[in-house]
C-alpha cells in the first residue's frame, strides 16, 4: 500500500466515523440511528484494517476483526431488537432540539482539535492528524447520551463515546494490549446485553422505556 | 507517671468491667473508676508537690502519630481537681444508679469520660490531646443521651452538645495544625520550639481558633449554649463531672496553647479572653437568677464561674509581659484556685440536685420545698457549697474570689491602657456577679429546701443512700478546706501557675494558712476570721440562750388575716427571680404570655386564668436560631440537585469534561 | 513578733472589742437619731434618741414565737446576721487603723460579710414558707445584688488610689495624702455610696422602715414572722449594719480623727471622732428621707444602676487622674 | 503462587456457585472463600513487607505491599458481606422477593465481583486494571438490580450508563499514558507496556501535556467508580438499592480500588508533572465531594442514601488526603480505606437488618431502635460514631493524621474548610441518627434479641476497627511500606 492510498482510505474511513457520529445526532429515527451505528463500526473497523496493513500489525489487524464483528454486526444486531421490543421508537422531543444539537456539535468538533492539538504535538503522523476526529466523535457521543430521552439513544451515544475512544486508541498507539481491547469491546456488548435485560424487565412490568419518567430515585 | 498510667489502667479496666452482669457491674465499675482517680490523685499530687515534670512517650499507640503524655506541674493541678470529683462521682454512682444509667454501655461511657477527663491535661501531643479530647466529648455525648426514650430534652441537648463540642474541636484540631506549619512537629515540645519562628499573624489565628474551641468548652457566652442544655440533661454524676472538670479542660486548654505553648503572644489575644470571660460571668449569672430548673441554675452559674475563670486567665496574659509577672501569676493562680474551688462545690452542688431528683422525682424548683426537713445531710451540704460559691467569706469562693480581685487591682500599676480597661471591666463583672449569684442560690436553697413542701413528691422525699451522702460530703470538704486553710494549696497552685507560665519566679504569696501578698499590701485570714466570727457567734448565741429560758412556740404564719396558708402559697422560684427579670429585661428577653377565659355568661367574671413566663436564652434565639434554620433550609434546597433526573446525572459528567477540555487546551 | 503579738493583744482586740460594743450601741441610736430629726421635720416631738434602743431590750425579753413550717433557719439566721456584721465590725477601722484581724480587714471581706448577713435574713424569709417572707426576700436579694456590686466598684475606686484594697491601709493612706480627698474621684465615689447605702440600710426612697402595709414593704416583709428576742437581735443587726456602713463612708472620706498611732488617747479621739461623723452622715441622710418619697420598686434599678454607674467613673476617673 | 490462589479461590467458590442450586452452605464456602482471600492478604502483607513485590504469571500479576494492603481490605470487607448472605438470601427467599435461581446467580456474581477487585489490585498491567475495574461494573449492575423492583433496576441503569461513560473516560485516560509511554524521549517508538513498573521507570520523562489531559481523564474516569463529584450521582441510588451485602462491598471496597487506581495513575503523575497539578485536581474534586456530601446530608430522608452520602464524603477525604501526598498522607489514605471499609460494611449490613425490622428505609419512620432492638440499635449508633470519626475507631486517626499532612503539605485552608464540612457532617448525621435511634419504642412487644449471627460479626467488625485506630503494631510498619510505594 502507498503512502497516499494509505492517507487516503485513512482519512476517507475515520471522515466517515465522525459523518456517522453526526448522522446518529441529526436523525431521529432509531432503526436510521443504529444503521449509523453499524457504519460506524465498520468504518472503525476498516481503520484498525488500514493501519494494521500499513504497520504489518497482526494483533491490530485481530482487534480490527473483532471490531468489525463486535461494533459492527453484534451491537447494532441487539440494538435493533431492542428498538422492536419498544413500539415507539422516535426520539420525539430530545432535551435540546436537533438543530441546536448540530451547531453544538460544530463547537464540540472545534474544541476537540484544540484539544487534540497538544497531544499530537509528540508525535505528528497521518493518523495522528485524525486523533480531533476521535475526540470529536467522543464529545459528540457524550452529547447526545446527556440529550437524548429515549434508552436506546443513550446507549447509542455510550457507544458512540466507546468508537470515539477506540479511533483514537488505533490512531494515536496503533491499538493497545489485545487484552485491553477485549475487555473494551466486551464492555460495550455487555452494556447492550444488559440494557436488553433491563428493557425486557421494565417492558415486562411498566411498559416504559421513557427515561424520563425514571426518577423514583432521588433526594 | 507509671501511677498516672496503672490509674488510667484501672479506668480502662472499669470501662471493661461495666460489661458484667447486673448485679456486679455498678459496685465494681465504680470501685476501678475509683481507685484508678485516686492513682491519679496520688500521681498528680506528687507532681505538684516536688514541681518534677514526668513523661512517657510509645510508638505502639495511636499508629502514625505516637502517644505522648507528659504530666506538669499545670496538668497535675486539673488532674487533681478532676480525679477528687471523678473520685466523688463513682462512690456517689454505687447509692445513685438506677434505671438508665446502670446499663452496660452507660456505665463503661461513665468510666471512659472520667478516663478521658483524667488524660486530657495530661497529653503533650496534638494527637493525643485530640484522641482524648475527642473521647470526652463522644463519651459525654452519649451520657447525655443516657435517659433518651424519657426525655425529649435530652435527645435536643446532645444535638446541640455534639455539634457545638465537634465544631470547637474542629477549630481547636486547625489552630493546633497551624502550629505544626513548616515542618514543625506535634508534639508540645516540637511545637514549643517551632512556634517562636512563626509569623504573629500564623501565631494569632492559631490561638484565636484554638481560643474559639477551648472556650467553647469551657462554656463562655456567645458559645455556651450547648451549656445550659447538657448539663441539665446528664445523670447527675455526671453532670457534676462535665460542670466541674469538662469546662475547666478548656480553661486548661486555653493556658496550655497561650501562656505555655506560645509564650504569651500579644495582649490582644489575652483581652479577648477577657472580653469572653466578662460576658459569660454576667450572662450566666443574669440567667442563674431567672433559671427555675435547679440544674439549669446551677449550669448557668458554671458558666458564671468560668467567666470569672476566664477573666484571671486573661489578666494573666496580659500582664505577664509588663513589669509585674508577679501580678500575671497572682492572676493565674488566682484563676487555678478558682477552678479547684469550682470543681469541689459545682460537683458538690450538683451531686446533691441529683440527690434531691433521686428523692423527689423533679428538678423543677416551683415543685420542691421544705426538703431541709427530710433530707437534713443533703441540704446541709448544698447549703455549705452554695454558701461558697456566693462567696461567703472562710469558704473557698471566697478565697479564690479574692485572689483574683487582688491580680485585677495590683494590675493597674502602670498597665497600658487596653490592659487596663480589660482590667477594670474584669473588676467590674466580678462585682456584679458577686450579687447575681447570691440571688440565683438564695433562690435555690430557700425555694428548694426551706418551707413547704409544694408537691407530693417533695413531701414524700427521704434522705439518700449513704454513698451519696459520702460522696457529697466529700466535696463540701474541699469548699472548707480551700476555705479556712486556702495558704496550705497555695504553693501547689503556685507550682502550676509558674509551669503555665513556663517560669520561675517567686511565689506572690507568703507562705502561711491563709492568703498574704508578699511584696504587695493584702491579705485574708480566713481561719482567724472564722474564729473571731465564731466567738462572735457562740457570745451572741449563748447571750441568747442566757436571756430567754423557754423554748419556741409554733404559731402559724401571718397572712394577711387568712386563716389557712397553703403551701401553694409561698413564693415561687420564678417570682422570686421576677425582679430582676424585669431590670434586665432587655438582655434576657423573657415571653410572657396571659391567658384569660371568661365565663361564658358574662364578661366580668374569668373562668381560668393563665400566665406563661419563659425566658431561653437570647443567645441561641437571635444568634444560633437563624442559622440553623438558614443550613436547614439550604440542605432542603439542595435536594433538588438529585432529582433523580439521569439526563442531568450525565450533564454533570459532560460539563465536568468540557471544563477540563477548556481549561486545559 | 512577739511584740506585734502583744501589741494586738493589748491594743487591737481591746480597740476591735471596742468598735464592736460603740456600734451595737451606735447604730441604735443613729436609728433613733434619724427618728427624731424625721419627726421634728414633721412637727412632732418623737421618740427619745434612745428609743431604738429601749425596743430592743424589750424585745429581748418576749416570749419566742417560730412558724409552723420554719426550720432551724429561722432561729439561727439572726444570729448569723449579728455574728458576720460583728466581725465585720471588729476588724474595720473604725476608731482605730489598727484593729485585730486589720490585716485581713479587706473591702472585699466586709462587703461578703455583709452580704452573707443580708443572704442569712433573705433564706429566713423564705423558711417561714409564706408569701411576704419570699417577697421580702426577693425584693431585699434584688436590690441587694444590685447595690453590692456599687458598693465594692466604690471602694475600689479608692483602693486603687492607695494600691491596696485593705481597708485600714486604705484610711491611713488617706491619712498621708490629704489632697486625695478632693479629687474628683473620690466625690463620684461618695455619691455612690450614700445612695448605696440608703439602699443597704432600707432607708427612704428605697424602703421605709416605718411601713405597715405589706406590699410595700422590703426589709420589714422579709422579717415579718421574727418575735421577740430574735426580732430584736435582727433589728440590732439591722442597726449595727447601719453603724458599720455610716462609718465605713466616714472614715473612707474622712479619716481625720481616727486613732493611729496605737495609743490609748487616741482611741478616745477615735469614739469621739467617730460619733461625731456618723452623727452628721445620719442627719444627712435623714435630710435626703425628708425630702423623698417612696420609690416604686421598679423604678429602683435606676437609682441603683445610676450609684454603680458612678462608682464606675470613680474607678475610670482614678485612675485617669493618677 | 500466593497471587495465583488468592484469586483462584474466590473464582472457584464462584464456579461451583454458577454450577450448584443454591443451598446455605455455598453461602458458608463464600465466607470461608472470603476468610482464605483474608489470611492470604495477610500472608502477602508479610512477604511484601519491606521486600520486593512477588510477580505471577509471567509479569501478569504484581504484588507488592499496597496491593497485599488492598487485599486485606478486600478480605476484611467482603468476609464481613460474605457472613450475611446466607442470612440475606434467606429473608429475601421468605419474603418473596427471590427464587433459589436468583440467588444462585447472586453468589455467582458476588463471587465475581470480588475477583474482578482482587484483580484489579493485583495485576501489574494498568490496563488489566481498568478491564477487571471496568469487569466489576457489569457484576454489580446485575447485582444492584437483584431484586428486581422498579426501583432497583432504574438504579441499575443510572449505575451502568454513569459508570460505562466514567469507565469509558478512564479507558480514555489510559490510552493517553500509553500514548505517552511509547513516546518517552521524542518522536521513535518505545517498547511499551502499560505496567506500571515500567511506566513509573520512565514517570520523569512522560509528555506533560498528554499526562495533563490524561490525569485529569483518569481522574474523572475512575473517579465516577469512586464516587467523586460531579461523577458520584450513581452512587446514592444504587447503594440504597442494592441488598445490604452489595451495597456493603461496594462502598467499602469498591470505592476504595478504584481509588487505589487513581493512587497508582498519581505516583506516575507526580514524576512526569510535578506535584502541583495532581494536587490541583485532587483538592477541586475532594472539596467538591465534601462539600456536596454536607449538602445533602443535612436534609436527607434515606438513611441508606445517608451512608452512601457519607461514602462520597470519605472518599473526598481520601483524595485530600493524596492531594498532600506525602508518605504519612499516604498511609493514613490507606489506614482511611480501611477504617472506612469495615465500618461503612457494619453499617450497611446493620442497614439491612433495620430496613428487614422497619420494612422502610426512611429515617423518619425508624425511630426508637435502641429501645426496640438495643443491640442492632447500638451497633448502628456506634458504626455511625465511628464513621464520624470518633475515637477510639480508626477513622479518627486517619482523618486527624490526613489533616496533619495536609497541613504539613501547607494546604491549611483545605483542612479548613473540610472540617468545615466535617462539622455539618456531624450534625446532619447526628440528627439521623437520633430520629432513628433514639425515643421510646412504640411497639409495646418489649425489645427484640438481636440473632447472634449477625450481630456478631458485625461487633466484631467494630471493635476490629477500635483496635486497630488505637493500637499501631503491626499495621503501622506495613502501612508505611504501602505508602512508599506510590510516594517516594
Amino acid at each position: 500500500m502507498n503512502a497516499a492510498t494509505y492517507t487516503g482510505a485513512l482519512e476517507l474511513a475515520a471522515g466517515a466515523v465522525l459523518v456517522s457520529a453526526v448522522m446518529t445526532l441529526w436523525r431521529r429515527q432509531v432503526r436510521t440511528i443504529v444503521t449509523m451505528l453499524s457504519l460506524q463500526g465498520i468504518s472503525l473497523a476498516a481503520v484498525a484494517l488500514i493501519l494494521a496493513a500499513h504497520e504489518h500489525d497482526g494483533a491490530l489487524a485481530l482487534t480490527g476483526l473483532l471490531v468489525l464483528i463486535v461494533k459492527g454486526v453484534i451491537v447494532p444486531g441487539l440494538l435493533r431488537r431492542i428498538a422492536r421490543l419498544d413500539p415507539r421508537s422516535r426520539e420525539t422531543t430530545p432535551l435540546v432540539n436537533v438543530p441546536a444539537s448540530l451547531v453544538f456539535a460544530a463547537v464540540l468538533i472545534v474544541l476537540s482539535y484544540v484539544v487534540s492539538a497538544r497531544v499530537t504535538s509528540v508525535a505528528p503522523s497521518v493518523a495522528t492528524r485524525m486523533v480531533p476526529i476521535g475526540v470529536a466523535t467522543v464529545l459528540v457521543g457524550y452529547f447526545m447520551l446527556v440529550t437524548r430521552r429515549r434508552a436506546v439513544s443513550k446507549v447509542v451515544g455510550l457507544i458512540l463515546v466507546d468508537n470515539g475512544i477506540a479511533l483514537v486508541t488505533f490512531l494515536l498507539t496503533s491499538g493497545v494490549p489485545l487484552i485491553v481491547e477485549l475487555g473494551s469491546s466486551l464492555d460495550v456488548l455487555l452494556v447492550v446485553v444488559v440494557l436488553q435485560f433491563l428493557v425486557i424487565n421494565m417492558g415486562e412490568q411498566l411498559r416504559r422505556s421513557e427515561l424520563d419518567q425514571m426518577k423514583e430515585l432521588h433526594d | 507517671m507509671t501511677l498516672l498510667l496503672v490509674g488510667l489502667g484501672f479506668c480502662l479496666l472499669g470501662v471493661l468491667t461495666s460489661a458484667l452482669p447486673r448485679t456486679y457491674r455498678v459496685p465494681v465499675t465504680a470501685s476501678c473508676a475509683a481507685l484508678g482517680c485516686a492513682l491519679a490523685f496520688c500521681a498528680a499530687m506528687r507532681v505538684l508537690v516536688t514541681g518534677d515534670t514526668v513523661s512517657f512517650h510509645t510508638t505502639l499507640i495511636l499508629p502514625l502519630n505516637g502517644f505522648a503524655m507528659t504530666l506538669d506541674p499545670l496538668g497535675a493541678l486539673f488532674i487533681v481537681a478532676t480525679a477528687l470529683v471523678g473520685f466523688a462521682s463513682c462512690v456517689y454512682c454505687i447509692g445513685y444508679v438506677r434505671g438508665e444509667l446502670q446499663s452496660r454501655s452507660a456505665m463503661g461511657l461513665f468510666v471512659a469520660f472520667i478516663l478521658s477527663l483524667l488524660a486530657v491535661p495530661a497529653a503533650s501531643s496534638i494527637a493525643t490531646l485530640m484522641l482524648f479530647w475527642e473521647l470526652m466529648a463522644v463519651s459525654s455525648m452519649l451520657l447525655i443521651v443516657v435517659e433518651h426514650r424519657h426525655r425529649r430534652e435530652a435527645r435536643d441537648a446532645a444535638l446541640w452538645y455534639g455539634v457545638m463540642t465537634q465544631l470547637g474541636a474542629a477549630s481547636i484540631l486547625l489552630g493546633l495544625l497551624l502550629l505544626t506549619l513548616r515542618g514543625g512537629g506535634q508534639t508540645f515540645t516540637e511545637i514549643k520550639s517551632h512556634a517562636d519562628a512563626l509569623s504573629p499573624i500564623v501565631r494569632s489565628s492559631a490561638f484565636m481558633l484554638v481560643l474559639l474551641g477551648f472556650a467553647s468548652k469551657a462554656g463562655a457566652v456567645p458559645l455556651h449554649v450547648w451549656l445550659p442544655k447538657a448539663h441539665p440533661e446528664a445523670p447527675s454524676p455526671v453532670s457534676a463531672m462535665m460542670s466541674s472538670s469538662m469546662v475547666a479542660m478548656g480553661v486548661y486548654g486555653i493556658i496550655r496553647v497561650g501562656d505555655d505553648l506560645l509564650h504569651g503572644g500579644t495582649v490582644w489575644w489575652w483581652i479577648a479572653v477577657v472580653a469572653l470571660g466578662t460576658l459569660s460571668a454576667l450572662y450566666g449569672a443574669l440567667h442563674a437568677t431567672t433559671s427555675t430548673d435547679i440544674k439549669r441554675l446551677l449550669a448557668y452559674s458554671t458558666i458564671d464561674i468560668l467567666g470569672l475563670v476566664l477573666i484571671g486567665v486573661g489578666a494573666a496574659g496580659a500582664l505577664r509581659d509588663t513589669g509585674h509577672p508577679a501580678v500575671a501569676q497572682l492572676a493565674l493562680m488566682a484563676a487555678l484556685l478558682l477552678v479547684v474551688a469550682h470543681a469541689g462545690f459545682k460537683g458538690a452542688l450538683f451531686l446533691g440536685a441529683g440527690a434531691v431528683e433521686r428523692a423527689t422525682g423533679t428538678r423543677d424548683l416551683d415543685q420542691l420545698g421544705g426538703l431541709i426537713h427530710r433530707m437534713p445531710v443533703t441540704t446541709t451540704i448544698f447549703a455549705l457549697s452554695a454558701c461558697s460559691i456566693m462567696a461567703v467569706p472562710t469558704l473557698s469562693g471566697f478565697s479564690s474570689e479574692w485572689l483574683l480581685l487582688q491580680g485585677l487591682l495590683h494590675g493597674f500599676t502602670d498597665a497600658s491602657t487596653p490592659t487596663l480597661i480589660a482590667l477594670l471591666v474584669g473588676i467590674v463583672a466580678l462585682a456584679l456577679t458577686g450579687g447575681l449569684t447570691a440571688v440565683a442560690f438564695v433562690k435555690a436553697l430557700g425555694i428548694g429546701f426551706l418551707g413547704q413542701a409544694r408537691t407530693l413528691g417533695a413531701v414524700n422525699a427521704t434522705e439518700v443512700a449513704p454513698t451519696m451522702q459520702i460522696a457529697m460530703a466529700l466535696l463540701g470538704a474541699v469548699s472548707i478546706v480551700l476555705g479556712l486553710v486556702p495558704g496550705l494549696v497555695v504553693p501547689l497552685i503556685n507550682r502550676a501557675a509558674q509551669s503555665g507560665l513556663s517560669r520561675s519566679t517567686m511565689s506572690p504569696l507568703a507562705r502561711g494558712t491563709g492568703l498574704v501578698l508578699a511584696q504587695l499590701r493584702g491579705a485574708i485570714q480566713p481561719a482567724f476570721l472564722f474564729v473571731g466570727a465564731a466567738a462572735v457567734l457562740v457570745a451572741v448565741w449563748l447571750i441568747n440562750r442566757r436571756l430567754v429560758h423557754r423554748s419556741a412556740r409554733r404559731v402559724d404564719a401571718w397572712g394577711c388575716g387568712r386563716d389557712v396558708q397553703t403551701a401553694r402559697m409561698q413564693y415561687t422560684a420564678t417570682s422570686f427571680g421576677e425582679p430582676l427579670q424585669r431590670v434586665f429585661a432587655d438582655v434576657l428577653r423573657p415571653q410572657s404570655d396571659v391567658e384569660l377565659t371568661h365565663v361564658a355568661e358574662s364578661r366580668y367574671y374569668e373562668q381560668s386564668l393563665k400566665y406563661q413566663n419563659q425566658v431561653s436564652d437570647a443567645v441561641e434565639q437571635f444568634g444560633y436560631r437563624p442559622v440553623i434554620d438558614a443550613v436547614l433550609r439550604g440542605g432542603k434546597a439542595a435536594r433538588r440537585i438529585q432529582n433523580g433526573s439521569i439526563h442531568r446525572y450525565l450533564a454533570f459528567g459532560f460539563v465536568a469534561l468540557l471544563v477540563v477540555l477548556v481549561v486545559l487546551a | 513578733m512577739t511584740s506585734s503579738f502583744t501589741a494586738t493583744l493589748a491594743y487591737s482586740m481591746p480597740a476591735s472589742a471596742l468598735q464592736i460594743v460603740l456600734v451595737a450601741l451606735g447604730g441604735p441610736l443613729l436609728l433613733g437619731l434619724m427618728a427624731k430629726i424625721r419627726a421634728r421635720a414633721e412637727g412632732r416631738v418623737g421618740a427619745p434618741i434612745s428609743q431604738p434602743l429601749k425596743d430592743i431590750r424589750k424585745l429581748l425579753s418576749k416570749e419566742r414565737l417560730h412558724a409552723r413550717h420554719a426550720s432551724v433557719v429561722l432561729p439561727l439566721a439572726p444570729i448569723v446576721i449579728l455574728a458576720a456584721t460583728a466581725v465585720a465590725i471588729g476588724i474595720a477601722p473604725l476608731i482605730t487603723t489598727h484593729p485585730a484581724l486589720g490585716a485581713s480587714a479587706d473591702i472585699l471581706v466586709i462587703v461578703y460579710l455583709l452580704l452573707t448577713g443580708s443572704v442569712a435574713g433573705a433564706l429566713a424569709g423564705l423558711d417561714t414558707g409564706t408569701a411576704f417572707g419570699g417577697m421580702g426576700a426577693s425584693r431585699a436579694m434584688t436590690i441587694g445584688a444590685l447595690a453590692e456590686p456599687a458598693l465594692l466598684v466604690a471602694v475600689i475606686a479608692l483602693s486603687i488610689q492607695a494600691g491596696t484594697s485593705n481597708l485600714p491601709a486604705i484610711v491611713s493612706s488617706t491619712l498621708a495624702h490629704p489632697n486625695w480627698v478632693s479629687g474628683p474621684s473620690r466625690l463620684l465615689a461618695l455619691v455612690a455610696l450614700v445612695i448605696v447605702i440608703i439602699a443597704e440600710t432600707g432607708r427612704l426612697p428605697v424602703d421605709n422602715p416605718a411601713t405597715h402595709l405589706e406590699l410595700t414593704m422590703i426589709h420589714e416583709a422579709m422579717i415579718l414572722e421574727y418575735a421577740g428576742p430574735e426580732l430584736a437581735l435582727v433589728t440590732l443587726g439591722g442597726a449595727m449594719r447601719l453603724g458599720l456602713l455610716f462609718s465605713l463612708v466616714a472614715n473612707l472620706f474622712f479619716p481625720w480623727g481616727i486613732g493611729s498611732n496605737g495609743s490609748l488617747v487616741g482611741l478616745l479621739v477615735g469614739v469621739l471622732a467617730l460619733a461625731l461623723k456618723t452623727s452628721v452622715i445620719a442627719v444627712g441622710v435623714s435630710l435626703i428621707e425628708i425630702h423623698s418619697a417612696k420609690l416604686r420598686l421598679f423604678r429602683l434599678p435606676e437609682l441603683l444602676a445610676g450609684a454603680f454607674v458612678m462608682s464606675v467613673l470613680a474607678v475610670i476617673t482614678g485612675l485617669v487622674t493618677r | 503462587m500466593l497471587c495465583e490462589i488468592t484469586l483462584v479461590v474466590p473464582l472457584l467458590v464462584g464456579m461451583l456457585a454458577a454450577a450448584c442450586p443454591w443451598h446455605r452452605w455455598i453461602g458458608w464456602t463464600m465466607a470461608g472463600s472470603s476468610a482464605t482471600v483474608l489470611a492470604l492478604g495477610v500472608a502477602l502483607c508479610l512477604r511484601t513487607a519491606s521486600k520486593a513485590p512477588i510477580t505471577a504469571l509471567h509479569g501478569f500479576l504484581r504484588a507488592d505491599s499496597l496491593s497485599s494492603f488492598m487485599v486485606v481490605v478486600i478480605g476484611v470487607v467482603s468476609l464481613l458481606a460474605t457472613l450475611q448472605t446466607p442470612r440475606t438470601m434467606r429473608q429475601e427467599m421468605e419474603a418473596g422477593i427471590t427464587t433459589r435461581r436468583y440467588a444462585g446467580h447472586y453468589a455467582t456474581l458476588m463471587q465475581a465481583f470480588i475477583t474482578c477487585m482482587l484483580l484489579a489490585v493485583l495485576a501489574a498491567n494498568l490496563g488489566v486494571l481498568w478491564v477487571s475495574i471496568e469487569a466489576t461494573t457489569i457484576a454489580t449492575t446485575f447485582l444492584v438490580s437483584h431484586r428486581r423492583t422498579d426501583r432497583s433496576l432504574e438504579a441499575s441503569w443510572k449505575y451502568l450508563m454513569l459508570c460505562s461513560v466514567g469507565i469509558a473516560l478512564a479507558f480514555f485516560g489510559t490510552v493517553l499514558v500509553y500514548f505517552a509511554e511509547l513516546h518517552v524521549g521524542g518522536g521513535h517508538l518505545q517498547s511499551a507496556s502499560l505496567d506500571w513498573t515500567s511506566v513509573m521507570a520512565s514517570a520523569h520523562h512522560l509528555n506533560p501535556d498528554v499526562m495533563r489531559l490524561a490525569l485529569a481523564l483518569l481522574i474523572l474516569g475512575y473517579g465516577t467508580k469512586v464516587g467523586l463529584v460531579p461523577m458520584h450521582s450513581w452512587l446514592p441510588d444504587a447503594h440504597s438499592q442494592a441488598p445490604a451485602p452489595v451495597s456493603a462491598l461496594m462502598s467499602g471496597v469498591l470505592l476504595s480500588v478504584a481509588f487505589y487506581a487513581l493512587l497508582r495513575f498519581k505516583a506516575i503523575a507526580d514524576a512526569a508533572l510535578g506535584p502541583a497539578f495532581p494536587r490541583e485536581l485532587f483538592i477541586v474534586v475532594g472539596l467538591a465531594s465534601l462539600v456536596l456530601a454536607a449538602t445533602m446530608l443535612i436534609a436527607q430522608r434515606d438513611y441508606k442514601r445517608m451512608l452512601a452520602y457519607s461514602s462520597i464524603e470519605h472518599m473526598g477525604l481520601l483524595a485530600l488526603g493524596a492531594a498532600a501526598g506525602s508518605p504519612l498522607a499516604i498511609a493514613a489514605v490507606l489506614l482511611h480505606i480501611l477504617g472506612h471499609g469495615v465500618t461503612k460494611s457494619v453499617l450497611f449490613l446493620s442497614s439491612g437488618e433495620i430496613h428487614h425490622a422497619a420494612g422502610t428505609t426512611e429515617i423518619a419512620k425508624v425511630s426508637g431502635l435502641l429501645s426496640r432492638q438495643p443491640v442492632l440499635g447500638g451497633v448502628f449508633g456506634f458504626g455511625l460514631l465511628a464513621l464520624l470519626g470518633f475515637p477510639p475507631f480508626s477513622l479518627f486517626v486517619s482523618e486527624f493524621t490526613m489533616a496533619r499532612a495536609e497541613v504539613d503539605s501547607g494546604l491549611w485552608w483545605v483542612v479548613a474548610l473540610s472540617l468545615v464540612c466535617l462539622a455539618v457532617i456531624f450534625g446532619a448525621i447526628a440528627m439521623h441518627g437520633r430520629q432513628m435511634l433514639l425515643g421510646d419504642a412504640v411497639t409495646t412487644n418489649g425489645p427484640t434479641a438481636t440473632v447472634r449471627s449477625v450481630a456478631l460479626p458485625l461487633i466484631t467488625g467494630l471493635v476490629f476497627c477500635a483496635v486497630i485506630g488505637i493500637s499501631a503494631w503491626p499495621l503501622q510498619s506495613l502501612l508505611h511500606d504501602a505508602a512508599r510505594v506510590v510516594v517516594r
